[in-house]
């Protein structure tokens, strides 16, 4: 009896799937589905889409068991990777490695977590024949693989194409059926991306012209040896073109009307996912083959950054009128923190910090973009204003954007408590109590417009509701879908021991 | 004032810059890595002669995977960015012009085909052939014989995706048998020249689309 | 100097010229036409500064030919959004944004 | 000096000049055949650099291709504007 089931083992165990390389599939699959759902017409592919992203989702949590179970792991930033992956058979410096440690398990991961649930929603927030999601699926596949690619890619040139085709992408879906407020939008974000991925190029150039290769693993012990004036430059030309992509404060002009302007689901996938891919890759260069460029100051100034983005994005979110422009506002002020991990970096913690501040604010953000587009359905306009008395309509979509708030506002049990503790603790630790003095300051902020919009929906009647005629009634998945995303961001605080043993790795 | 300012610490920051670009650049040594011999010594194993051709789509042919995805990418934006429905009724152009065009598209397919072929060994290929193509699509437009795109019908959408599908797909397939596009040297040289064949097609396709999809607003 | 060298350094000048045209100028298809010279820059450094010492090497130029591809899908994208908006608004540039 | 590199520099002072103008110059028509006329050094560019296959896509692509599209915009925005006018 045992015999006649063996055949089934190879499908059980990746180990003796050779072929099943989760690195290469998490970015043929989207791809695959992307091109089906082009070729299938305008509207359709939704469950080519679903079908894709729970399978990449497997693939991303088997790819972090293989992580997890190889004891000799080396850790995260090493040149040397735990899973490894040679395009063409070729191997770096000749051809692309794509290589994967802990810290892109963990982001491939959050991809394909936040992409499942918000591909829910997005089947049932487009209905059929609504311009705006007609190309939606394969231009969402094209994102998610861009995602994907960049989160496995060791080889500089390459993560520049994959930094377009997740621009491009983006901006696409922003325009998509757009009005002329949207393509105003659609066009600052493409030329802020193409300006930031084209001084990355430049960088890219430079280094390739000082060492002769792009291949990230070969190049860090060459940087490390010397490092000629020109490769400083081309450190510099990388970091503040893929800042700017990462809409870091002074740069993060674009992002509020691009986010606050594109269909909910857009917003969601753009602030949960979008802006963190290149914040990835600020962080993979800045412990990986830039680390003996860097002085302190560079992480110094970082952190101040950071620190600006909080007090400027809470302050415009506070003051914002319209709520997708409040929640767009907060992104900026949440991306702020990822920056404060930098003068931390000398210990581990810091870095899962980091990560888990992406991971916190992905589900949040994610769940809250969603959960406005339901307010913004029901009661037909994107004011803070127009929120009053919707609770008697929305308690679950209510409730969703609570929990998403708590995250952002770092309450226990949530995973944002989590990620801000910390960042206090390791700032402590390290004596830098103005970095936790920072980090508690962006707590309370986020706190007053959070509880700025449920004050509004709570506690002020909705006496004029009624006047406005009958209320349009919103799909139940819609609903749920965002309060699915607003619970796990508060879950993942109880579960987030995998998640630090994931980029504890061999440390 | 406020743009003035403004122009005046951009103008300053990029002379800056170049000003120390130019200086770092001219004490540059030597590169410690030369990837002109590998690509050499292991040109026989890629299926082409040509060394770009070879870095093209064999050594770094990933790369060039994720460009047909941007382009095709860039079309879906244009079709999702969306504009009015129906389809541009052209002006008819004068015969004399219109008879030079009819007799202008085969050879222009020809010198596509041609340049497709010549890409193994000699400088050329698909995206060189594409844009030859994707010219004559255009040309055609132009003086009245063909009409604008307006959604794409199937049809359509298999031409425009379906030299990045195979691509894709024979990508997925070498994956099985091992290394995602690990081409094995005996079958190298015939799988890209399907591979440069099926590209030649969609991005002449992608390319001409990127003109008559936007004759759409030109009424 | 080789004319490796001598491109690179050309490009880098074009580079600047070009980021300080798409941050600077208002008019949209002008601001596509500067990032196309801010690409063109950045491909002349590329192939240029890898061959300094005047030996042709086919990685760059295959890099290049995929950097070109990207730009000409990047400025048909680009294009397409700027015609779209001029036909809502009758204009070439981009309106105010009040920022709420 | 060679004759090689007298010619290089000729050609990268060109080059730089069709830039400036293309930026520069007042109308937006002159700017794209200023382009086109840049893209068009750039092919020659390419070939001093020994980079045929460059060349070949910069004049069928970067120049013609991108060219094109510039032109074609330009007189749908140019036929829009006149109709806009007329009505």
């Amino acid at each position: 009896m045992t015999d006649a089931l063996d055949w089934l083992a190879p499908l059980v165990s990746l180990d003796r799937l050779a072929w099943l390389d989760p690195l290469a599939w998490l970015v043929v699959l989207p791809l695959g589905w992307a091109t089906l759902a082009f070729v299938l017409g305008s509207g359709r592919g939704a469950w080519a889409a679903l079908a894709g992203v729970s399978l990449q989702l497997w693939l991303a949590v088997e790819l972090a068991g293989t992580i997890l179970a190889d004891g000799a792991t080396p850790p995260v930033g090493a040149s040397e990777m735990a899973a490894h992956h040679a395009v063409g058979g070729w191997g770096a410096p000749l051809g692309i490695d794509l290589a994967a440690d802990g810290l892109s398990a963990a982001m491939l991961i959050l991809t394909q977590m936040v992409a499942l649930p918000l591909a829910v929603y997005a089947r049932a927030y487009f209905k059929a024949g609504d311009p705006a999601g007609a190309w939606f699926w394969p231009l969402m596949g094209f994102l998610i693989a861009g995602l994907n690619a960049l989160f496995v890619s060791a080889d500089l040139f390459n993560l520049y194409v994959t930094l377009e085709l997740v621009g491009l992408a983006s901006v696409g879906i922003v325009a998509a059926g757009g009005g002329a407020q949207q393509l105003a939008a659609a066009l600052r974000y493409l030329f802020v991306s193409l300006v930031g991925s084209g001084a990355y190029l430049l960088g890219v150039a430079l280094i390739y012209g000082a060492y002769g290769t792009v291949s990230i693993a070969t190049l860090t012990p060459l940087i490390a040896a010397e490092a000629p004036r020109l490769v400083w430059l081309a450190a510099g030309l990388m970091l503040v073109g893929l800042l700017l992509k990462t809409a870091l404060f002074p740069f993060h002009f674009w992002l509020p009307p691009a986010h606050g302007s594109a269909p909910a689901p857009v917003s969601a996938l753009l602030s949960a996912l979008v802006v963190k891919a290149s914040f990835y890759l600020i962080l993979r260069l800045w412990i990986g083959p830039l680390e003996p460029l860097l002085p302190a100051a560079a992480a110094w100034l970082a952190a101040l950054l950071g620190a600006l983005a909080i007090f400027w994005g809470s302050y415009r979110a506070i003051r914002a009128v319209k709520l997708k422009r409040l929640i767009a506002y907060s992104t900026v002020a949440q991306l702020g923190y990822l920056f404060l991990i930098f003068p931390l970096l000398a210990q581990p913690a810091a870095l899962q910090a980091g990560v888990m501040q992406v991971f916190a604010h992905g589900l949040a953000k994610a769940g809250m973009f969603a959960a406005a587009g339901v307010m913004i359905r029901a009661t037909g306009q994107d004011t803070v204003a127009g929120l009053a008395g919707a609770v008697d309509r929305l308690p679950v979509t209510l409730f969703a954007f609570g929990l998403a708030g708590m995250t952002l506002m770092g309450l226990p049990p949530s995973s944002g408590f989590l990620a801000k503790w910390q960042i206090i603790e390791a700032a402590l630790a390290q004596g830098y109590w103005i970095i936790a003095v920072v980090a508690l300051a962006g707590g309370l902020l986020a706190a007053l417009y959070v509880f700025r919009v449920l004050r509004q929906a709570f506690l002020v009647s909705g006496a004029d509701v009624a006047e406005r005629g009958p209320v349009p009634a919103v799909p139940r998945t819609l609903e749920w879908s965002a309060f699915v995303l607003a619970a796990a961001s508060v879950l993942l605080g109880l579960r987030g021991v995998e998640l630090m043993r994931l980029l504890g790795a061999g440390a | 004032m406020k743009a003035l300012a403004k122009t005046f610490v951009v103008v300053w920051l990029a002379l800056v810059f170049v000003a120390a670009a130019i200086g770092a650049m001219l004490e540059l040594g030597p590169a410690a890595l030369d990837l002109r011999a590998p690509v050499t010594d292991h040109l026989t194993d890629t299926g082409v002669s040509h060394p770009v051709t070879a870095v093209l789509l064999n050594y770094r042919g990933y790369d060039t995977l994720l460009e047909i995805a941007v382009l095709l990418l860039a079309l879906l934006g244009i079709l999702a960015a969306g504009g009015a429905a129906g389809s541009a009724a052209p002006k008819a152009a004068h015969p004399m012009l219109q008879a030079s065009a009819r007799l202008a598209a085969p050879l222009m397919i020809l010198v596509a085909v041609y340049l497709l072929w010549a890409g193994a060994f000699l400088p050329g290929g698909a995206f060189q052939a594409g844009a030859v193509l994707a010219a004559a699509a255009v040309l055609l437009h132009l003086v009245g014989l063909t009409r604008g795109w307006d959604s794409p019908r199937l049809r359509l959408r298999l031409g425009l995706a379906g030299g990045f599908a195979l691509f894709l797909a024979v990508a997925a397939a070498l994956l099985t048998q091992g290394a995602l596009l690990g081409f094995p040297p005996a079958w190298a040289g015939e799988l890209i020249m399907l591979i440069e064949a099926g590209l030649t097609v969609s991005l002449g396709l992608i390319l001409a689309g990127f003109f008559l999809f936007l004759s759409r607003d030109l009424r | 100097m080789t004319s490796g060298l001598l491109f690179a350094l050309v490009g880098v000048a074009l580079f600047a010229l070009g980021v300080a045209g798409v941050v600077l100028i208002a008019q949209l298809p002008r601001r596509i036409l500067a990032f196309n010279l801010m690409g063109s820059g950045a491909f002349l450094v590329l192939v240029g500064l890898a061959q300094r010492g005047d030996l042709p090497d086919p990685v760059p130029h295959a890099m290049v030919l995929t950097g070109i591809v990207v730009a000409v899908a990047a400025t048909a994208l680009a294009l397409a959004l700027v015609r779209r908006l001029h036909a809502l608004t009758g204009r070439l540039q981009l309106p105010e944004d009040d920022g709420d | 000096m060679t004759l090689g590199l007298a010619f290089d520099l000729l050609l990268a002072c060109a080059l730089l000049w069709s830039a400036w103008r293309t930026l520069s110059t007042p109308r937006l028509d002159r700017a794209i055949i200023l382009f086109i006329a840049f893209g068009l050094l750039m092919t020659i560019a390419w070939i001093r650099l020994s980079a045929p296959d460059i060349a070949l896509a910069e004049a069928a692509i970067g120049a013609g291709l991108t060219g094109a599209l510039l032109l074609d915009a330009y007189g749908a925005l140019r036929q829009r504007k006149r109709r806009r006018k007329a009505s």
